[in-house]
């Protein structure tokens, strides 16, 4: 239902200055679970505002569900794609959590059992339940996190970005984040999201793109993006495969981006041989 | 040349309970102690502590004592603990000085502060671009920087007071990896050039790279103080709130999975 | 502090404050000191004041804004930004003397019910050469001296290291804040607020965006705060400085003499001698 | 610590006196000065000498206690390094908020000294003062456009007041929450506010009617961009108004009266002292949205001085009013443990049981 479709699309924040995208092409069909990632600068964060029209084309094109994102207007688009910031100190206003968690819903026109509903469920996801009245900035940076994630969660969009969820979490907090991704999949939303943590990003996703300087370099499942014909080129954006897929490839089992791959490839090996 | 805290407990103002209790480590020269545990177990807290910024800087209360080569520092105001035990924070750009227009302008501010002779500062700034082999950007407006050069700029402004020991508190949380690579360089060439480091991680990974030893806080008491592979290995780091680095999750995985985990060869690197 | 030493693993000896820092301006005037321009800015402003009338101010701005701005080579942005600093106040000054001047008889020109008069149009000239004085003025300060000048120059002065602190952080903290702006506006709009469109719907967005602005800020404080004692910063006394900006005794007497000059003014304009 | 005192005082007198002698020197624009209005420059010249005055004495005082004792213990307390970190935040806060109402919305409000009052509530007067005083001094000189507002720096007197007023205000724990309280002192401080509201409006209609005369209370009428203008200060105004009822109402919190009376008092404060800079300089136009009701009041037939003053009087105590809400909501959705450290913070706070200390090896900063 939200398929978003971005051709040719190119972005210069100033006239003269370097080219921040540089011919990005990519489809995300509805429901996909999709990994963006690359060194600061590649044009990560550039790309995903042009998804809810925080940014608007240079160059190119992008739809979503067939509109033109560059002519719709943010409002509108905010129904469709939600995008969680990576600082949750540039969002909160709110002097208790659960009117920060209503503001988007209501902003979408959401009211009564149905606001209530959308918000006791982002808040149930990001284990901040107990915390509906307490003063945002009584909490700490990475429960704060949680927060930003629950307030745009709550608006329901079918689409849903995350720019480094997992920063500043703790393993728990890391755990909570992939429940939080998996269960809107589960819901038939599409999630994207921007991550530097490579074992994250190889077990919570299923496609992974690699940006570098503006472009995609990389496109596939973390199979195939992690496997060892492209180290070199994940080297070249400083990244590094998972330790599962180095000692897989050490062992010739091919490419075993997780642990768990790892280990059935091993059974395998074991059992043939 | 060491640093001590033998019984210390801390408690912020205004907080019912304490944030650390019975803490008893040893910072030697030459040597990176890791710190690990869940969030909001007193990670910050004991980082602020050891660098004498609680109670100084953020008020609470503490008990126990704190020996900085065998000297009690209860008594030392903040800018003379400062010459000797530097701390560097998570966020790179709140630990910019907000008044400097270059990188090395940026740099000599806290040597400057301390009124050191103007000679005795540009040699300190130089110096510390050096250790961190940054001479390149110092002529850089340090706003204008990535993170990760950010950070490294802010880590050659504690170097430039000639610390002992520094206190690092997650300096890689936001950082890329590229950025989290330059840190975790500068903090083995650090060490082995003599300094004695405490580092606090979530990254399990950068500290079985870097620490020798490793201490797992739970709850404001040191659960776990150990050689950094008997620490990192041990099984039950998860419920500590802590992921144990990768080498250990594979080993692990692999056994509980009936393979013999010599198979997987040396997991280093 | 034998361990000490290990930390920086290169000692070359003899290096100096790199050039890029602290280097001096373009010209003659921008390499003035910063106190002399500053001075020369209050009085030049504080002069078109006292004097009033039109052709007082007009001498003080030719004398002491255009001819230093030719010398310095910034006439050209000078009278670009100085027109664009006065223009809603020249604005305002119109509107508010020419249509509204009480006792005003001369009627030049009559809109509607509103009248434009004579006396009006001479007083809203008047005060429109004042503030093309201060705007003049201090935008010469401002375009050939560096914020940091001043504040290194004040400080060497014995002003206290912590006032230059707060002088230096509050220059860089204002686009460093409008930046934070455009970014929170960015996430708000991303949540669903709606900034376009009618004035109703302008004026709920101000506290979304206002509010991360300032809490945002504070919640830095804490840790800035560390930062910064973890620098030295509280040490008491002097602070040692890397550089500071050349001064002459000329340029001492100058600004002695421009602040007895616009003394000497005041008391004569308020005993009524002169003019 | 007597001498500091008494030479505080002799300079404060001093200065009382050259300014009235200056006052009668000061030109009125070489226009003529209606009997009717006389009294009233007076008035306004008298409270800009006493508010310098005020900052001179101050000044004495601490000079003096620096060449006594070497150091400004009474000083230093409050320019903590959290107080010098908040204030730049603050400076820019004022520049930025100020520079975007008064010039870009063109409301009659300025909104130009939430950072100052943020400041001196947190911090204590001189901290508050300073960030006024500094902010206005920055604002014109170093700041570059589009931020940059030459007149500024003649009002950093005006700003070094108001900080001073609202240090004193936050040290006496008026901005303290009172929530949750009986409903008979509810509707004591509901009626107090209502007054005060009251007569700001009263004085808003008598300052219309005597200038433009009772038939001509509608100045709106014969200029489209009043009534717009109007609306959007109504607007404001009816915001706070309300918001200030709601906090009363719903949070019962008693703290609104303390507020609205605060701000009208520093208000009509600043009004007074600004009006004779704002005249005396500029004719009464600051490039402002302020600068319609200066016209506005010229149009019925004041002159200079009485028109900025009405101006004042009417813009000012709104102005305060909505500011000290707006900073007492800023406190209020801060961190508790970030407003405890601040100098006056714990004065800001709800008072809650002591946390019991157990006796002997707990121990504070010795430093």
């Amino acid at each position: 239902m939200a398929d978003i479709a971005v051709e040719g699309l190119a972005h210069v924040y100033r006239e003269g200055s370097v080219r921040a995208l540089d011919g990005v092409d990519l489809r995300i069909v509805a429901g996909e679970r999709v990994a963006l990632i690359g060194q600061n600068g590649s044009g990560k964060t550039t790309l995903v505002r042009h998804f809810n029209g925080l940014l608007r084309p240079t160059e190119g094109r992008v739809t979503v569900d067939g509109g033109d994102a560059g002519s719709l207007t943010v409002a509108h688009l905010a129904s469709r794609v939600g995008l969680v910031f990576q600082d949750p100190d540039r969002q909160i206003f709110s002097g208790a959590v659960r009117s920060e968690v209503e503001f988007g819903p209501r902003n979408l026109g959401r009211r009564g059992a149905e606001l209530a509903a959308a918000v006791t469920a982002a808040l149930d996801a990001t284990g901040l339940s107990g915390e509906e009245r307490t003063n945002p900035y009584d909490l700490g940076q990475s429960r704060r996190k949680l927060l930003a994630l629950a307030s745009v969660l709550a608006m329901r969009t079918p689409v849903l970005v995350l720019d480094e969820p997992t920063t500043g979490q703790d393993a728990r907090g890391v755990e909570r984040v992939r429940a939080v991704v998996a269960s809107a999949t589960a819901e038939g939303r599409t999630v994207i999201a921007i991550s530097h943590d490579m074992r994250f990003v190889a077990e919570t996703f299923e496609r992974v793109v690699v940006m570098r300087a503006g472009r995609v370099v990389l496109d596939g499942t973390p199979t195939e993006a992690f496997a060892e014909a492209n180290r070199e080129v994940l080297r070249s954006t400083f990244l590094e495969p998972p330790l599962s897929a180095t000692v897989g490839h050490r062992l010739g089992l091919g490419s075993t981006p997780t642990d768990a791959s790892l280990l059935d490839g091993l059974r395998a090996k074991l059992a043939g041989g | 040349m060491s640093l001590e805290l033998a019984g210390v407990g801390y408690r912020y103002a205004g907080a019912g309970q304490p944030s650390l209790l019975d803490i008893d480590l040893e910072l030697p020269e030459a040597t990176v102690v890791g710190l690990a545990g869940a969030s909001e177990s007193g990670k910050t807290t004991l980082c602020l502590v050891a660098s004498g910024l609680a109670p100084r800087t953020v008020g609470g209360r503490i008990r126990g004592t704190i020996r900085l080569d065998g000297e009690d520092v209860d008594a030392w105001p903040m800018h003379r603990l400062a010459e000797r035990i530097g701390i560097g924070f998570q966020n790179p750009a709140t630990q910019l000085s907000q008044v400097a227009d270059t990188v090395f302008e940026e740099v000599a501010f806290g040597p400057m502060n301390v009124g050191l002779p103007r000679d005795e500062v540009i040699q300190r700034t130089w110096d510390a671009l050096d250790a961190l082999r940054i001479a390149d950007l110092a002529e850089r407006d340090p706003r204008r920087l990535s993170g990760g050069q950010q950070q490294l700029v802010a880590t050659a402004g504690l170097l430039a007071m000639r610390p002992t020991h520094l206190v690092l508190d997650e300096p890689t949380a936001q950082l890329d990896p590229a950025g989290t690579r330059l840190v975790a360089d500068a903090i083995a060439r650090l060490a082995a050039a003599g300094a004695s480091i405490l580092v606090a991680e979530q990254k399990t990974d950068l500290l079985a790279e870097v620490a020798s030893r490793v201490v797992v806080l739970d709850a404001g008491r040191i659960v776990r103080d150990g050689p950094a592979d008997e620490v990192l290995a041990d099984p039950a780091l998860p419920e500590l709130g802590v992921a144990p680095p990768s080498a250990v999750r594979l080993r692990r995985a692999a056994s509980a999975a009936g393979i013999d985990e010599a198979v997987l060869g040396t997991l280093d690197g | 502090m034998a361990g000490s030493d290990h930390l920086s693993e290169l000692h070359v000896t003899g290096r100096d404050v790199p050039a890029f820092v602290g280097r001096p301006g373009p010209s003659a005037f921008h390499r003035l000191n910063p106190l002399t321009k500053a001075t020369l800015a209050t009085v030049t402003a504080v002069a078109a004041v006292v004097l009033g009338g039109l052709i007082g101010p007009a001498i003080l701005v030719a004398v002491a804004v255009i001819g230093p701005a030719i010398a310095a080579g910034v006439l050209g942005r000078l009278v670009r930004t100085a027109l664009l600093l006065s223009l809603p106040i020249a604005i305002s000054a119109f509107l508010v003397n020419l249509f509204f001047l009480p006792g005003a008889e001369t009627v030049l020109l009559r809109i509607g019910p509103i009248t434009a008069t004579a006396e009006g149009l001479a007083f809203a000239l008047e005060i429109l050469a004042r503030i093309v004085a201060i705007s003049g003025a201090v935008t010469l300060f401002y375009l050939t001296t560096r914020p940091s000048d001043l504040v290194v120059d004040l400080e060497r002065r014995g002003v206290s290291p912590r006032v230059a602190f707060v002088a230096s952080a509050s220059v860089q903290t204002v686009p460093a804040m409008v930046e934070r702006a455009g970014q929170i506006t960015a996430a708000q709009r991303a949540r669903g607020l709606d900034t376009e469109g009618s004035v109703w719907r302008r004026v709920r967005g101000i506290l979304p965006i206002v509010g991360p602005v300032i809490l945002g800020s504070i919640a830095e404080v804490e840790e800035r705060t560390m930062a910064l004692e973890a620098r030295g910063f509280t040490r008491p006394g002097r602070r040692t400085l890397l550089w500071a900006p050349s001064d002459s005794t000329a340029q001492g007497l100058m600004r002695r003499g421009l602040l007895l000059g616009l003394l000497a003014l005041i008391v004569l304009r308020i005993t009524g001698v002169w003019p | 610590m007597l001498v500091r005192w008494i030479a505080a005082v002799v300079g404060f007198v001093v200065v009382v006196a050259v300014g009235i002698v200056m006052a009668g020197g000061i030109p009125q624009s070489g226009e003529a000065d209606p009997v009717t209005f006389a009294f009233q420059a007076v008035a306004d010249v008298l409270a800009l000498v006493l508010g310098v005055a005020l900052l001179v004495g101050i000044v004495i005082y601490l000079v003096l206690e620096r060449i006594q004792t070497g150091t400004n213990a009474s000083v230093t307390s409050q320019f903590t390094t959290r107080t010098l970190i908040l204030m730049p935040i603050a400076i820019a806060l004022n520049i930025i908020l100020g520079q975007t109402v008064a010039a870009a919305l063109k409301v009659p409000i300025y909104l130009d000294s939430i950072g100052t009052i943020l400041v001196g509530v947190l911090a204590g007067p001189l901290a508050g003062a300073a960030t006024g005083f500094l902010a206005n001094v920055l604002w014109a000189y170093v700041i570059p456009p589009p931020f940059q507002y030459p007149p500024a720096a003649a009002f950093a007197i005006v700003a070094a007041v108001i900080g001073l007023l609202a240090g004193t205000a936050g040290g006496l724990g008026l901005l303290r929450p009172r929530v949750g309280r009986p409903t008979g002192q509810l509707v004591i401080g509901g009626a107090i506010t209502a007054l005060v509201i009251g007569v700001l409006a009263y004085v808003g209609y008598l300052g219309y009617t005597a200038i433009l005369g009772p038939t001509n209370l509608t100045p709106s009428s014969d200029n489209a961009i009043f009534v717009v203008l109007g609306w959007i200060a109504l607007a404001l105004v009816v915001v706070t108004v309300v918001g200030l009822f709601a906090l009363l109402v719903l949070r019962r919190d008693l703290t609104s009266t303390y507020v609205v009376v605060t701000g009208m008092v520093t208000g009509i404060v600043a009004a007074l002292i600004s009006a004779p800079i704002a005249a005396g300089v500029f004719g009464g136009v600051t490039g402002a949205g302020t600068d319609f009701l200066v016209a506005a009041f010229r149009q019925g037939g004041a002159d200079i001085g009485a028109a900025t003053l009405g101006q004042g009087l009417i813009s000012d105590p709104i102005d305060k009013i909505t500011t000290f809400f707006v900073v007492y909501l800023v406190i209020s959705a801060m961190a508790r443990r970030t407003t405890a450290r601040f100098p006056q913070g714990e004065r800001l706070l709800d008072q809650e049981a002591a946390v019991t200390d157990e006796p002997g090896e707990w121990r504070g900063a010795t430093t």
